[in-house]
């Protein structure tokens, strides 16, 4: 495979195919006749796919250096460029994305019956949008994906969203708009006190990261405004409002893409930039405990409103702010272990968490409420969908096996050597995480048959089937054989972590600090 | 054949996997579905004696070696591998033996079940994470199992969802095993950050190096290890799930609920016992944990009138007598007695099975719509189902304490054990006397059961009475197996006392040495001490089984609906101590309370979203609303505000 | 000399001319009182030339031209918004506020 | 090529655009003098002087093409490529304002083809007033500019909207005028001088005397009027909402952008010396009109008034360019003042074409549902929103990034960060007109359905978004050529301060 991909000298256009292709075929959902939109954003979809997954053999997991690097000026004399590239923290999500965007389209495929090509096009900006911002290596490059996201976004939940999406939408935007104001203050600031330092004026991020010790004296504020963006979009504890409404408003090709891509892109930019830029000031033991300590708060507050909502998605999505707390405490429990673990609750999220949108999606369809109490023993009358929902709720729990353990079990177990106390609390979210989902099901699809309405509901059609089975195949090969993956992102996260350590006391084996010998 | 034991797991998820297609496809396929189900645990339990075999020739431990799991630094390095030794090999059998046998009983039960297709689905599901729980050679692997055999009993007590009180009992069962396996896993983390390992054979190798003995480590490592034991094999205080857990089919309740699942708890802590030798407190807390839910499960047993519920207590019961042995340091005893209870209480669950399927089709036949596992709606069985009657009197004399039977022996070795240990603390003296006091419960409240539904007269009602019917022979017939097992299982670990070779002390020997080597020895009484022992054990069977009898026969029993309400320290005891209403009222209620309210009304939607974000917008707002008032329109304010930035400036440039 | 008295004259009506802007209400008041700042600025202008030869001095015929233009752009608009109001009265002047 | 302006050709040849500009605004005065009646003079009138526009944006391109210098220090009107560039926006800003209103008029039942010679004569104005390198030409240039937008702010005389629109501008005008005129005479009497560069050297030859300080502190309250700076910016809103729609997209463009380019000017050449005493004090204007801009903007209903707070908002965002008093500074004036005068055209463009004759002022919530009927209309006022609001993907965001770089390049943070908060406010009340259109529900079918787009305007705008598009994604023309004459400008001026 890979001497095929060299042969077609796949390293060298990938990246820029997979970012242009979007765009490129936007303009023909848009003016081609409305039934050929999602046929076209279908193919497009596909594409991306087939060749995104490329990716999967083309990259070098043993090289923890960035890849596939491609450095076009763009407004040279103002150090900005066109520069794309890929390591193990990113490439993971790109294959993601990519491997979500026929799902995306298909589980759209009926759900959207009106305005279709304008829907289209917008799924398809935000692809472009969602790559860019996993691939760009230029600050500004970076900032513009990042906040031209928000447009398709807004629109999405705004024009397909259910009775609330005007509301919801406008929050989504303001708040993640308000979120990163500061980050292009920020941005400009680092690139005109690393230019002065060096010389170089450059919004390059290799240049900027090589030359952070410059950053250092303003580490504090630079990294606030950082951390204030990616807070929002994460969305840590207490900035989280958002995400409840957007998640629940949005048709669910919004809620999807937001659960899977958009969410990442927050826990990804602490990952990325905020920690690597001003790694002195972000791992000091004050930031440090106070990102993990909100995390934990995140975790367990969450779960425990999740618990008591009445809306199905409202629920999911509280269970997301809660699912990436972990996400927060591993990339701060600042061990490879962690930093994995991190990675693979980002991944695991997306699939579990995507699963059960597409889920809520396929009996919003069907029902037009996301009511909890208006549903009720559904497995009699579609218990494929209900296999289905359980599985997925099972491995949103972290049931071992399924995906979501893995990364949870990593994070927790990754981080325990710095955070102790915290990493128990967070433990807890297992009891709590079982019984908001469960409860969920329950009252969903188990319990007496309540409602007559929901006797014609029917089980998953075959289109929703070929949905959610490559979701639920992931899930077990994620659950048990997460060696491939893990080994994609290791060289990445141990250079990230090795990093990082020189501003930290190592995570050391609890016991030689303990043992005083046999008493 | 033991290279192959990770078949033992796969032909049984190869038979969910198939059972499950059928259930979507062809639920009709019933035939099918029996040939599969039970086929693949007939396979699995073949195999299982063939690596039995194997094990048998030599005291190593076999790894099998699958693939790696989580393959994240050289620290740690999860390898999803097996470990086939002298003890997972005895619970590899009891699970595939008793598994195989209760698949058999299932087909006869089940038969006319709709959903029979996906029933074993689950079953095949649940006996294949069992076995990976059993062989797994490291706690994350074990836990794969763990949890998974959590996931089938959530399953399969909410078997039939439709029924709100089914699903509620398989939703608690799941949560109160997760807050066990949040000990298990932080467990995990600790034993990692010590000893750098989660492997049996690396905590075997590592732990009595590297942790002091008694040191606070090993105690906090212990107790969490036993907080997910109490989940999961119900003790106090977790043990709330077990009894509502019998809303599952019966089968089920045998199997999991009795013979394999929830017995997990104590091999997690033979399997883990070096961890436990290193901290004797925490084997002063689950001896003295077990001894306290072996007596007050046995009380509540006492005034129960489901004939699940009192088996299902008696299994509390008894399951706290494994953990008295464990705890003892009686590793041996723990898994003898969760041998010979395996055989005696699928036994009785499946009877009890027996005994529900025939009123049940009785009810059905004339439409009753009694209860059919209320033992007030019973009596006289014994004519109408021999068989079941005559093996569940020797599974009840097992369990009473018969000598002979084998729950005789195992129940002895373990009050043996526990009164030995009184040397080193008077806490085991305590737990032994409670253990006795159990034991004497133990055979009342079988008594009554037997003698409820067996004797007397039948008080259904004549027309129901003459449906009633023996089980068919493909559920009797695993119960005569059974019935077997249960007595001569004593065999299995004879003592010395009555000419016995303690073959599975030996047995187990090279797997219980690290821990044996860090416990001071147990010395079982010899001699005068141990006679007595014996005689007040036999004594306690007779005195509690007459009681039993004599008791329950000597006076009428009312119909469920002319029972009297009881009173005092009855009520308390039908009421099961009202633990659950303690549970629901202090803990489950406040909590949903307190994240309704305070978090997400108050603090969510109040706090952040009214007060925080809507707040500040309403500010912007309102300084804008205040701006643009200020902009009357008239000529002469807004001639005046330039004045006055006229005199700001001028001031801010000649007075600088 | 007269420059010293000379500037100070003309701020002081210069501070009149504000003042009167200020203050009055009239339309066409406030206008004179605008153009009294110009000719405030006129007499500067010229003061200023004493001492810096000829520039002032052409400043203010400029200032004298633009203020005849403006004067008549002035009453012009004020004539407009008499037609729809019957006032000078900047009070009246209040459709657009807000 | 280097010219002198001190003989007569010189004199035209330097003030070429000019010249033109204004022979064409006579003979087309002469032209109206026969033919004023009809709608289709009006368009014709406002046809020709497009070409005036046209030949006088010719003349500048050739000016600039050939280099066109002074001999020696300039003398009343600057020969560089900033004024070039200059004249060329306000060129453009005119000639945009004239399409938009060619059939606007004719709509409202202004027939006075007087109209565009009076635009015309303000652009005249603009271009002296950006142009001058002498406080006279500079002070004339605002007169002329002046005295013809209060004319067309007034100039819808049956609305008494526009008349008391004309008169709060005339009379506060003046009296800024006032202020600015007396600031002439004592930076004259502080230092003898009108010419700019001359006046720099002089001033930054001595120590700052409270003549000189009071001068540079009344010509920044007479700037601070026009831009509409608070708390000079009163006038603003009232203003803009009764002007006729084109008017005001006239005035929120090109009336600023020419009193931001001569101020840059006058900063640059003539007060570089007291950059430490004017700073604080646009610091305190940047602030305070970036606030209470944008805040009281949000408490607006009415389109109009809106985008006159918004204006007064980004007339805060410029002062940010202006302190940073640096080469980036004056190229990111120049390079902000073209994105926002482009996107300020469409979208009073836009506005202009769903208002109907008549009718009360456009409020927000008139627009819902726009897009359902007027799918491009919506899509255009869309994108001038956005780019208003600096987001990426369009010229503002360009000219946003370049104009924070200004102040941040001296080493000022605050300044930003304030800017970015003031941002963080807009977006409340651009999005409500987004959301208004694009998804509310449609209210005003009917009404909707009777908007007409002019073609020229539908022209103009949709050159308009399609320039914000293009140029935010590939800025790179406009970047270099505004950081290249910002070089230039200190380069002119350097030489005499050093000497």
């Amino acid at each position: 495979m890979q001497a095929f991909l060299a042969s077609i000298g796949y390293e060298h256009w990938i990246l820029h195919v997979l970012l242009a292709l979007p765009m490129a075929a936007l303009p023909l959902v848009l003016l081609l006749p409305v039934r050929f939109a999602r046929w076209i954003a279908l193919t497009v979809a596909l594409t991306e796919m087939i060749l995104g997954l490329g990716l999967w053999w083309a990259f070098d997991a043993s090289n923890p250096a960035l890849q596939f690097v491609t450095d076009v000026p763009w407004l040279e004399q103002f150090g900005i460029g066109y520069r794309v590239g890929v390591d193990g923290l990113s490439v993971m999500m790109v294959l993601l994305s990519v491997v979500m965007m026929p799902l995306v389209v298909w589980g759209s495929w009926k759900g959207i019956d009106t305005k279709q090509r304008g829907f289209y096009a917008l799924l398809l900006a935000l692809k472009t949008g969602m790559l860019g911002v996993f691939l760009a290596l230029d600050m500004f490059l970076f900032y513009m994906f990042w906040e031209l996201l928000l447009i398709p976004m807004y629109f999405t939940i705004g024009i397909w969203g259910s009775s609330n999406r005007l509301y919801a939408a406008t929050k989504f935007v303001i708040y993640t708009f308000v979120g990163s104001l500061l980050m292009l203050v920020a941005i400009l600031w680092m690139v005109k006190i690393v230019g002065d330092a060096t010389g170089t004026y450059s919004f390059a991020y290799t240049h900027l990261l090589a030359n952070s010790q410059a950053l250092a004296p303003y580490g504090s504020w630079l990294f606030v405004a950082f951390a204030l963006a990616f807070a929002v979009k994460v969305p840590i504890f207490p900035f989280h409002t958002w995400l409840p409404d957007a998640h629940t408003e949005a048709p669910t090709a919004g809620s999807v893409d937001l659960a899977v891509i958009l969410l990442k892109m927050g826990t990804y930019g602490f990952l990325r930039f905020a920690i690597p830029f001003f790694p002195a000031f972000a791992l000091s033991d004050a930031v440090g405990l106070t990102m993990a300590t909100l995390a934990v708060v995140g975790i367990i507050y969450a779960a425990l409103v999740a618990m008591v909502q009445p809306d199905l998605k409202r629920l999911v999505a509280y269970s997301s702010v809660s699912h990436l707390g972990f996400v927060i405490l591993g990339i701060w429990g600042s061990t490879v272990e962690s930093v994995q673990g991190a990675i693979m609750v980002m991944i695991s999220h997306g699939i579990s968490t995507g699963a059960l949108f597409f889920i809520i999606g396929m009996l919003y369809e069907r029902r037009h409420t996301r009511k909890i109490a208006d549903y009720g023993g559904l497995a009699r009358v579609a218990p494929l969908m209900a296999t289905a929902f359980v599985i997925t709720a099972f491995s949103s729990i972290g049931l071992p096996g399924l995906n979501g353990f893995v990364g949870e079990f990593l994070v927790l177990i990754g981080s325990f050597g710095r955070y102790p106390i915290l990493v128990v609390c967070a433990t807890t979210a297992v009891v709590f995480s079982a019984a908001y989902l469960l409860w969920a099901t329950q009252r969903v699809f188990f319990n007496r048959f309540t409602n007559p309405k929901n006797e014609g509901i029917g089980d998953l059609s075959g289109r929703e089937i070929a949905v959610l089975a490559p979701l639920i195949a992931a899930m077990i090969w994620i659950g048990l054989y997460p060696g491939p993956i893990l080994r994609r992102t290791e060289a990445s996260a141990r250079q990230y972590v090795e990093m990082v350590e020189s501003y930290l006391p190592p995570a050391e084996p609890i016991i030689a600090n303990r043992t005083g010998g046999q008493p | 054949m033991a290279r192959f034991a990770w078949l033992t797991i796969l032909l049984p998820l190869l038979g969910a996997l198939a059972n499950g297609f059928l259930a979507a496809r062809r639920p009709s396929a019933k035939r099918l579905v029996s040939l599969i189900g039970p086929g693949v645990l007939l396979a699995a339990f073949a195999v299982a004696i063939g690596a039995a075999i194997e094990v048998a020739g030599t005291e190593e431990a076999i790894r099998i070696q699958l693939w790696t799991w989580m393959p994240v630094t050289e620290r740690l390095h999860i390898d999803l591998a097996l470990q086939l030794d002298r003890l997972s090999v005895v619970l590899l059998l009891v699970v595939t033996g008793v598994g195989s046998l209760i698949h058999l009983f299932s087909i006869g039960y089940m038969r006319s079940d709709p959903g029979y297709a996906r029933y074993f689905a689950y079953l095949n599901l649940f006996v294949a994470f069992m076995l990976i729980l059993v062989l797994g050679a490291s706690l994350p692997v074990s836990f794969i199992g763990w949890e998974g055999v959590g996931l089938c009993s959530y399953l399969l007590i909410g078997f039939w969802f439709e029924v709100d009180a089914n699903s509620d009992a398989g939703k608690k069962a799941f949560l109160a095993n997760r807050i066990g396996d949040f000990g298990v896993l932080v467990a995990m983390f600790l034993i990692w950050w010590t000893l750098g390992t989660l492997d049996y054979a690396g905590i075997d190798a590592t732990a009595a190096a590297t942790l002091p003995l008694g040191g606070t480590l090993a105690t906090v490592i212990a107790l969490l290890l036993f907080l997910g034991c109490t989940g999961k094999s119900a003790q106090i205080p977790l043990f709330v799930w077990l009894p509502d857990a019998m809303a599952g089919p019966t089968p089920v309740s045998a199997l999991i609920h009795a013979a394999t699942m929830v017995t997990a708890g104590v091999f997690l802590v033979v399997r883990t016992g070096v961890l436990f030798s290193l901290a004797p407190f925490a084997m002063e807390i689950v001896a003295i944990t077990g001894a306290l839910t072996a007596f007050f499960a046995a009380t509540i047993g006492l005034r129960q009138y489901d004939i699940k519920k009192v088996l299902a207590y008696s299994t509390v019961s008894q399951l706290g007598y494994m953990f008295l042995a464990v705890g003892s340091g009686a590793w041996t005893a723990g898994i003898f007695h969760l041998v010979t209870h395996a055989f005696f209480k699928a036994l009785l669950f499946l009877g009890a099975g027996s005994v529900i399927h025939a009123m049940h089709h009785a009810h059905h036949a004339v439409g009753a719509h009694d209860d059919a596992q209320d033992m007030r709606n019973m009596g006289g069985l014994r004519t109408a189902m021999p068989w079941t009657f005559r093996l569940m009197m020797i599974a009840t004399l097992a369990i009473a304490g018969v000598p002979g039977l084998s729950g005789f022996f195992s129940k002895d070795e373990i009050l043996a054990s526990a009164f030995a240990r009184g040397d080193h603390s008077t806490v085991y003296l305590v737990a032994w006397g409670l253990g006795v006091a159990a034991a004497l419960m133990t055979a009342y409240y079988m008594a009554r059961l037997m003698a409820m539904t067996f004797y007397g007269t039948f008080r259904g009602g004549g027309e129901v009475e003459g449906h009633l019917h023996e089980a068919p022979a493909v559920m009797t017939g695993p119960l005569v197996v059974l019935g077997g097992l249960s007595l001569v299982g004593g065999l299995l670990n004879l003592p010395a006392v009555v000419g016995g070779g303690q073959w599975l002390e030996h047995w187990l020997e090279p797997v219980l040495a690290p821990a044996n080597l860090l416990l001071d020895p147990l010395h079982l009484p010899h001699g005068t001490t141990e006679y007595l022992l014996l005689g007040g054990a036999i004594l306690i069977a007779v005195v509690g089984l007459t009681l039993g009898f004599r008791m329950t026969l000597g006076r009428p029993i009312p119909l469920p609906a002319d029972t009297p309400a009881p009173r005092g320290l009855a009520r308390l005891l039908e009421g099961k101590y009202f633990v659950d209403e303690f549970y629901q009222r202090v803990i489950v209620g406040p909590l949903v309370w307190f994240s309704k309210t305070v978090l997400w009304r108050g603090f969510d939607q109040f706090v952040i979203d009214r007060i925080a974000v809507a707040g500040s917008a309403r500010l912007a707002q309102g300084l804008g609303w205040l701006g643009s008032r200020l902009q009357t329109g008239q000529v002469a304010l807004y001639v005046s505000l330039f004045a006055v930035g006229a005199v700001l400036v001028l001031r801010a440039l000649i007075g600088g | 000399m007269l420059l010293g008295p000379s500037l100070a004259v003309s701020a002081i009506l210069f501070a009149i001319g504000v003042a009167g802007v200020l203050i009055r209400r009239n339309a066409i008041v406030v206008f004179m009182c605008v153009e009294l700042m110009l000719n405030a600025v006129n007499l500067t202008f010229v003061a200023l030339s004493e001492v810096h030869g000829m520039g002032g001095q052409i400043m203010v015929f400029f200032v004298m031209t633009v203020a005849a233009a403006e004067a008549a752009v002035g009453l012009a608009i004020i004539l407009a918004i008499f037609r729809h109001t019957q006032s000078v009265d900047l009070k009246s002047l209040n459709l657009l506020k807000g | 090529m280097t010219i002198d302006p001190g003989t007569p050709l010189g004199a035209v040849l330097a003030l070429l655009p000019e010249v033109i500009l204004t022979g064409w605004a006579l003979v087309v005065l002469l032209l109206v003098a026969w033919r004023h009646k009809s709608a289709g003079d009006s368009r014709l009138v406002g046809n020709i002087s497009l070409i005036g526009f046209a030949l006088a944006l010719a003349a500048t391109g050739w000016m600039a093409s050939q280099g066109v210098a002074a001999e020696g220090l300039p003398q009343m009107i600057a020969l560089d490529g900033f004024r070039f560039a200059s004249d060329a926006l306000l060129l453009t800003i005119a000639a945009g304002v004239t399409i938009l209103s060619l059939r606007w008029l004719e709509r409202q039942g202004i027939l006075a083809p007087e109209y565009y010679v009076l635009i015309m004569l303000a652009t005249v104005g603009m271009m002296l007033l950006a142009g001058a390198v002498d406080l006279i030409t500079l002070f004339l240039g605002l007169e002329v500019m002046s005295i013809s937008v209060y004319v067309l702010a007034g100039y819808d005389r049956t609305r008494r909207a526009s008349a008391e629109a004309a008169l709060k501008y005339f009379l506060i005008g003046a009296f800024a005028s006032g202020f600015l005129l007396y600031g002439i005479a004592l930076i004259y009497g502080a230092t003898g001088q009108f010419n700019m560069t001359l006046i720099g050297a002089q001033l930054a030859a001595t120590e700052p005397t409270l003549m000189a300080r009071a001068g540079v502190a009344l010509m920044l309250i007479g700037f601070a009027f026009k831009v509409a700076a608070v708390p000079f910016h009163a006038w603003a809103p009232d203003v803009y909402e009764g002007a006729p729609t084109p008017v005001t997209a006239f005035m929120a463009s090109g009336v600023k952008a020419a009193a931001f380019l001569a101020l840059a000017r006058l900063l640059a050449e003539a007060f570089p010396g007291y950059v430490e005493l004017w700073r604080p004090v646009l610091f305190g204007l940047a602030v305070a009109t970036m606030l209470i801009g944008n805040l009281v903007a949000l408490a607006q209903q009415s389109m109009k008034r809106m985008l006159a707070y918004s204006a007064i908002g980004h007339a805060g965002y410029l002062f940010l360019a202006l302190w940073a008093h640096s080469d980036a500074g004056t190229a990111a004036v120049l390079v902000y003042l073209l994105a926002y005068s482009v996107t300020t055209v469409a979208a009073f463009g836009i506005l202009a074409s769903i208002e109907r004759a008549g009718a009360r002022t456009v409020l927000i919530s008139d627009l819902e549902g726009l897009y359902a009927v007027r799918p491009f209309a919506a899509l255009g006022m869309t994108i001038c929103m956005l780019s208003l609001l600096g987001f990426p993907g369009t010229f503002g965001f360009i000219s946003k990034w370049y104009l924070l770089s200004a102040p941040l390049g001296v080493g000022e943070v605050w300044l930003p960060i304030i800017a970015m908060v003031a941002s963080g406010i807009s977006i409340g009340y651009y999005l409500p007109v987004i959301l208004a259109m694009t998804l509310k529900p449609t209210r005003t079918r009917q009404a909707h359905q009777t908007i007409r787009f002019p073609r020229p305007a539908k022209f103009a705008v949709a050159l308009c978004v399609i320039a914000i598009l293009v140029l935010g994604i590939w800025p790179r023309p406009v970047l270099d050529f505004a950081s290249h004459e910002a070089v230039r400008l200190r380069q002119v001026a350097t030489p005499i301060l050093t000497r």
